[in-house]
């Protein structure tokens, strides 16, 4: 009963903490919130170079749903984040239950394995991109060694395109990943396995009954916020691909940004920005009501 | 035309009062803010607004430095543009905004300014260019077009002349790619720009244009894509050119990569602009010096040699509130003398035609002088306000046929047709 | 004048609510201890006094004065927490002064009392270590220096030593008694631990269920528990309570539990005004034996079930009639588990509508 | 005692461990190569050691300024978002306010926006504001998009630390603020510190706004410089490499040296989430 409210209320409280709260809401307010509704209402006009800008309620809408480049470029994006979530989420598990462990050496590793993420998504697309090279790049070299008229442009192949923007996410993600699981594996504690192991549970059976079912909120939380950020790549495509060959990588907030910033369609633009927000907090939202919230109701110690 | 009429004149300016008066008597000190993108050889043009500056003491010029590629440097003047930014008085336009940047109202008409008689004296492709709805938007700097680029020493090994058709050039490359099998494994026939962005369509406009194709009407209202000339030429790139000569490695290439292929001598051919002579004759960068040549771009059976236009316009502000000084910088920087200055030191080719018998121009620039009539028959790619949206669907759909071999070419172009029909009609919508 | 005065305090957490009605006073010096089972609404009271938490209805005085407008640093109190609450980054010396310093107080002022305080709890060789240095007695002291040191007009206490080990929690018992005679501050305990309130408090409220159920010297608390959750919380092990049926005869009282009648012999007025119905009967442990102790005895029969020997007295588990009754005998037992034995209850406490029914006493 | 590594445990760090710095070596390989050897096919793996790269990054493309670019837009944007999610954090974590559930949701949601839904009426506002080509003017929406996500873990860490601490702050005299930056912020040191690095890397690395933002070479940040490093002739992939590595630089030495405050601090919002 305490602890729930072991808070002080008052209204001098109350207004202490609308003060401390009030410049991070004027930032979020200005330079998200406003924009965000602004980004909104642009998207019921139609506007491109040579018209004027005209009021046409949900008629972009309307057009997204014919228009068969964001379906496509629809279908590339959940490609995408369908092939790229659940291969981090794998490789994720895999690390978090490597640098779990307790051996000589542990921090280097996880500091190894923690560079990946560290490293600016920009500086990931060019090494990506200059590994694939079809001539200098190393990934041929190792596959192929001298052959040299054996090499593979990579790049160039609608279907290794798409594979190389998502190898790259997953070098630099699966890490980040990793940690969001490794935080779920602290929290089971060791007697656990004991109990596993003089029940007889060999490794397996102790990572599928035990490790994976405790797991479960720790790896759907990966996927929530690795879902979130895969809807959104963009660095990526604009180095590697540029969204080829064919629009063959090119994702729904690539699209958005030529449409809005190159072609100046500012309606239609924002028409697809805004789908891929409203998606995205649609999935968020019936997310977080499934899983929950616990940091909200968390009780301090 | 309503529309473009009212922007110079909700500024309180008449067309007529501007010219002849001379800006520098007139009044206090002006700064233009000239919104440029990071050149090639920065000293030279630091030198030359010096000497502008000199010229006219009482104006400054404040640079603004864009990214030197097309397509940022376009999103960030259309964003300025869109917000009426006042403080932005010069900016230059890529061959292919004329048109959007007219009828967005964004340009300043400069037809008071630049009278017929002076239009003349520059390559009429690039004057063109400028122009939308009869009158003209801006100035070009220089020139630039597609051409063919050859080794020299591999044709004249094999006894090949260059060749004037595209089909000509296969069989040559593939003698050449087979003579050379052993001691150059690596040999490609041919080196272009076939990744999905600009130059795509500045490239396939060559190949579509060689074969008496466009890629709109002649009345520039309706796609034609689907011209049976149009889809041979792009079955052609297809199967020829990215399937035997060039590999499938070109559909990553922009100008840069292709280039390298050619300079460190895997290229029989190569498209690029002008640019690249002066690089594959560099020793620090080239294996090839020496052994480059540089003719037309080939053309088909029964069809003529094209080569696409590009290259940079002056333009001015319609939000400007220095129009007059704006275009006393324009109309030195396009003066002979500093577009010579230009030819000189920034190996920019000149838009004035006079320079090119200019003994000094063609010292520096030998090539200037086989280089000339592809100049003079370089064709603008379309023109219209909605050309971002129309290149984007000709990048796709030119990337689409290109990078997946199965497709259909005829749907792939009929896809294209209707969605750039839809857009011209929209704009012609909004236009009457 | 009083030192504490609580007047009909009530408290709701949304719909619930947790204290209802609660009133009590403390005089001056008074050692009152909060007693009562977890989630009774003992801490929240103390959150109460001390200005944490506001009541929903009721009003708190200390030192005589309405305190309920007042923040907590205008209280003049100090409070001892359940796990400390020093501040890890701070020095043992820092820890104490904090308070002082917060109040402006002049250094010299600061400085003796640091000096008074650190020989009282004698920590002088702890002053300048953390407190993450120091042992968890150690950390116990610090924390009521932390309050000595300040001087206020009232102490409160919530649960201090219920983290420490059994052994240190005996001896700090005891110091924190002596503390309190040496002090003669009032103070407000709470706890859980009945061996605590009966060795610290002057005064024992006993809390269940957000209500004080009982108000005494801890001697009444236990010799005259008001009601059957009082009873049953007092005592070790605790005492044993039959739900039954009553009826009054003559000059006895009949008490049936299942299969088993007891008779009482006494004479009860039923506050019910009624001659039967439902009653509880308690008797503690200790107040039954196994020698007849004379008259105004109930004997029963019964077999043993399990005996602890617990070296000077021996706790006995019976079965009467099919019901348990649990003993505690000194000295030890020389009996089985198994045999039948007869066992005598000397002092009987009956509660009718949860209410004590005073029997006179054997 | 360490006990000997399983043979699969053993395997398992090496393929994370290889996995995870292989593609990065080659590029830090081919920042010391020559010219030669980077266009050499078969590529040659071993570099003979030449820093003709750096040389012409540092001079040739201004690595330096780029450099000072980053710096100061990562720093800034660092400690005014710590400035300015402390006491939020602190106000959601420790005091009774109504709607707090609200604010926290709606901060997580805000996170969630993709950049190019805001990006444009932000450009707008800062063209108003006159903050195009500056490095405040790119700061201020980093603020906003760190924001989110400093708050969330400083909540956390805050949420962690005893309650009765902050009475016993209370008791002793401390209003709100001072129980803040007396008690609490000390304590939460490891948490601040940890969220400075993470809104220091998210600053550093960010490419999309910075790209809108920053046009003028003379402002751009790393990213934008490696995202658009172009040459006329061919792509510098050495140059191209030796950026990269120094722009990774920093990055690689905070994580070797603060990898386990990294960790704690992902994790926090991750497990209780």
């Amino acid at each position: 009963m305490r602890e729930n409210d072991a808070m002080t209320p008052s209204t001098r409280d109350h207004a202490t903490g609308w003060l401390m709260i009030f410049p991070a809401l004027t930032f979020v307010a200005v330079f998200s919130l406003y924009p965000a509704m602004d980004s909104f209402l642009l998207s019921l006009y139609s506007e491109f170079p040579g018209s004027e800008r005209s009021f046409i309620g949900f008629g972009n809408y309307a057009e997204l749903f014919r228009d068969p480049v964001a379906h496509q470029a629809l279908i590339v994006t959940l490609g995408f984040v369908l092939l790229s979530t659940t291969l981090e989420l794998l490789l994720g598990t895999g690390i978090a239950l490597v640098i779990h462990e307790r051996f000589k050496g542990r921090g280097w590793t996880r500091a190894a394995v923690l560079i990946p993420w560290a490293i600016p998504t920009v500086v990931a697309a060019q090494m990506w991109r200059f590994l694939l090279n079809d001539q200098y790049g190393a990934v041929n070299a190792i596959l192929f060694g001298d052959q040299v008229d054996a090499y593979v442009p990579w790049l160039a192949d609608p279907w290794m395109a798409f594979g190389a923007i998502v190898l790259a996410d997953v070098w630099k993600t699966s890490s980040f990943a990793g940690l969001l699981i490794l935080a779920g594996l602290q929290v089971i504690p060791d007697e656990t396995y004991d109990a596993a192991r003089i029940d007889g549970a060999t490794a397996w059976q102790r990572f599928w009954h035990i490790t994976f079912p405790l797991l479960k909120p720790a790896l759907l939380t990966a996927l929530l916020f690795r879902t979130i950020d895969a809807f959104r790549v963009f660095d990526l495509v604009f180095v590697m691909t540029q969204g080829g060959p064919g629009d063959a990588t090119q994702v729904i907030q690539f699209y958005g940004y030529k449409t809005l910033f190159t072609e100046g369609r500012v309606g239609y633009g924002t028409t697809i920005s805004v789908t891929v927000f409203v998606a995205l907090a649609i999935f968020s939202l019936f997310y977080v009501r499934t899983v929950g919230s616990k940091l909200l109701q968390r009780e301090p110690a | 035309m309503v529309l473009l009429c009212n922007v110079p004149l909700a500024h309180g300016r008449e067309f007529g009062t501007a010219r002849g008066s001379s800006p520098t008597l007139v009044s206090p000190p002006v700064t233009l803010h000239f919104v440029t993108w990071k050149a090639d050889h920065p000293q030279a043009w630091d030198e030359a607004i010096r000497r502008f500056e000199q010229a006219h003491p009482r104006i400054r010029v404040n640079r603004e430095i864009a990214p030197h590629s097309s397509t940022a440097y376009h999103d960030l003047l259309t964003q300025k543009l869109k917000n009426r930014d006042v403080s932005l008085d010069l900016f230059f336009m890529d061959v292919i905004w004329p048109a959007e940047f007219a009828a967005a109202g964004w340009a300043f008409p400069l037809d008071e300014y630049f009278p017929q008689n002076e239009r003349e004296k520059f390559l009429p492709a690039t004057i063109a260019s400028g122009v939308y709805r009869h009158h003209i938007y801006g100035v070009p700097s220089r020139i630039d077009s597609g051409m063919l680029y050859y080794r020299k020493d591999l044709l004249e090994k094999y006894g090949f002349s260059p060749p004037s058709t595209w089909n000509e050039l296969v069989r040559q490359a593939e003698a050449v790619l087979e003579g050379e099998r052993t001691t150059h494994p690596l040999l490609r026939g041919y080196s272009g720009q076939f990744k999905q962005y600009e130059g795509l369509v500045c490239g396939m406009l060559e190949f579509v244009g060689s074969h008496n194709g466009s890629f709109l009407t002649e009345d520039g209202r309706r796609s034609n894509l689907t011209a049976p000339e149009s889809l041979l030429a792009v079955r052609f790139v297809r199967e020829q050119i990215i399937q035997r000569l060039a590999t499938p490695a070109a559909l990553t290439y922009q100008e840069p990569e292709s280039l390298a292929v050619f300079i460190q001598g895997k290229a029989v051919f190569h498209r690029n602009w002008p640019y690249a002579w002066g690089l594959a004759n560099d020793p620090r960068h080239s294996k090839i010096v020496g052994k480059v040549g540089v003719t037309t771009l080939p053309r088909f059976s029964g069809g003529k040699s094209m080569s696409a236009l590009g290259g940079w316009l002056y333009g001015i502000s319609a939000y400007s509130q220095h129009p007059d000084e704006a275009w006393a910088f324009i109309e030195f920087m396009t003066s002979p003398a500093l577009q010579k200055y230009f030819a000189i030191h920034a190996s920019l080719a000149p838009s004035r035609l006079a320079l090119y018998a200019d003994p000094e121009v063609l010292h520096a620039n030998p090539q200037y002088k086989d280089l000339l009539p592809v100049f003079r028959t370089a064709r603008p790619r379309p023109r219209t306000p909605v050309y971002p949206i129309v290149s984007h669907i000709l990048q796709r759909y030119f990337s689409r046929v290109l990078a997946f071999p199965k497709t259909d070419i005829l749907e792939e172009a009929q896809e294209a047709d209707r969605k750039i029909n839809r857009f011209l009609a929209l704009v012609r919508d909004a236009r009457e | 004048m009083a030192g504490l005065a609580l007047r009909h305090i009530e408290k709701t957490f949304g719909r619930t609510r947790v204290l209802h009605d609660v009133s009590l006073e403390a005089g001056e010096g008074e050692f009152v201890v909060l007693l009562g089972p977890s989630g009774c609404g003992k801490s929240t009271l103390l959150r109460i006094i001390a200005g944490l938490e506001p009541q929903t209805h009721g009003s708190v005085h200390i030192g005589g004065q309405c305190v309920d407008t007042l923040p907590p640093p205008d209280r003049d109190i100090a409070m001892v927490f359940q796990h400390y609450a020093l501040y890890p980054h701070l020095t043992v010396r820092e820890n104490l002064a904090f308070g002082l310093k917060m109040r402006q107080e002049p250094k010299p002022v600061i400085e003796q009392r640091l000096a008074e305080t650190a020989a009282l709890l004698e920590i002088h060789d702890l002053l300048d270590r953390k407190p993450r240095e120091l042992s968890g007695g150690q950390q116990q002291r610090v924390a009521m220096g932390r309050a000595i040191v300040r001087k206020p007009q009232l102490f409160l206490f919530d649960e201090p030593l219920s983290n420490l080990d059994a052994r240190l929690r005996a001896s700090m018992r005891v110091e924190l008694k002596k503390l309190h005679q040496r002090l003669g501050t009032t103070m407000v305990y709470v706890t859980h631990d009945q061996a605590e309130a009966m060795t610290l408090g002057h005064t024992i409220a006993v809390m269940n269920h957000g209500r004080i159920q009982q108000i005494g010297r801890p001697d009444q608390i236990y010799h005259e528990p008001g009601n059957p959750f009082v009873a049953g919380f007092i005592g070790n092990p605790p005492m044993n309570l039959f739900e039954g049926s009553y009826r009054l005869h003559q000059r006895e009282l009949e008490f049936r539990v299942g299969d088993l009648t007891l008779k009482v012999p006494f004479q009860v007025h039923d506050p019910a005004g009624t001659d039967a119905g439902t009653a509880t009967l308690g008797v503690r442990p200790e107040d039954v034996t196994f020698d007849p102790p004379g008259s105004r005895h109930v004997a029963v029969a019964g077999t043993i079930d399990v005996i602890e020997n617990l070296g000077g007295d021996s706790v006995v588990y019976l079965i009467v009639e099919g019901q348990p009754l649990v003993t505690r005998t000194s000295p030890v037992l020389r009996q089985h588990a198994g045999d039948s034995v007869t066992a005598y209850m000397k002092k009987i406490h009956l509660f009718i509508n949860e209410n004590r029914v005073p029997l006179p006493s054997s | 005692m360490t006990k000997p590594l399983r043979p699969a445990l053993l395997s398992g760090i090496l393929l994370a461990v290889l996995g995870s710095l292989c593609p990065f070596l080659w590029f830090v390989l081919t920042s010391f190569k020559s010219q030669i050897q980077v266009e050499a096919i078969p590529p040659t793996w071993w570099p003979d050691g030449s820093v003709g790269f750096y040389a012409s990054a540092l001079i040739e493309h201004r690595l330096l300024h780029y450099i000072r670019n980053s710096v100061i837009v990562a720093g800034a944007t660092t400690v005014i978002a710590l400035v300015v999610a402390t006491p939020t954090a602190y106000a959601l974590a420790r005091l009774r306010m109504a709607g707090k559930a609200w604010i926290l949701g709606g901060l997580l949601c805000v996170a969630m926006f993709p950049h190019i839904v805001i990006a444009g009426p932000v450009w707008q506002i800062l063209e108003r504001l006159g903050g195009l080509n500056t490095h405040w003017g790119l700061v201020l929406p980093y603020v906003s998009l760190t924001l989110p996500l400093a708050v969330w873990i400083l909540t956390t860490f805050f949420q962690e630390l005893p309650f009765e601490l902050e009475e016993a702050a209370r008791i002793d005299g401390c209003t709100g603020w001072q129980a803040l930056y007396r008690i609490l912020l000390p304590l939460a040191a490891p948490g601040l510190f940890t969220t400075a690095i993470l809104t220091f890397i998210y600053a550093w690395n960010e490419f999309f706004f910075a790209l809108l933002i920053l046009t003028d070479p003379e402002h751009q940040t790393l990213p934008v410089g490696i995202a658009l490093f172009q040459g006329e002739f061919t792509m510098p992939w050495g140059e191209i490499a030796a950026t990269s590595v120094i722009a990774t630089l920093p990055l690689i030495i905070i994580v070797l040296l603060f990898q386990r405050g990294i960790i704690s601090g992902l994790s926090a919002g991750a497990v209780k989430g």
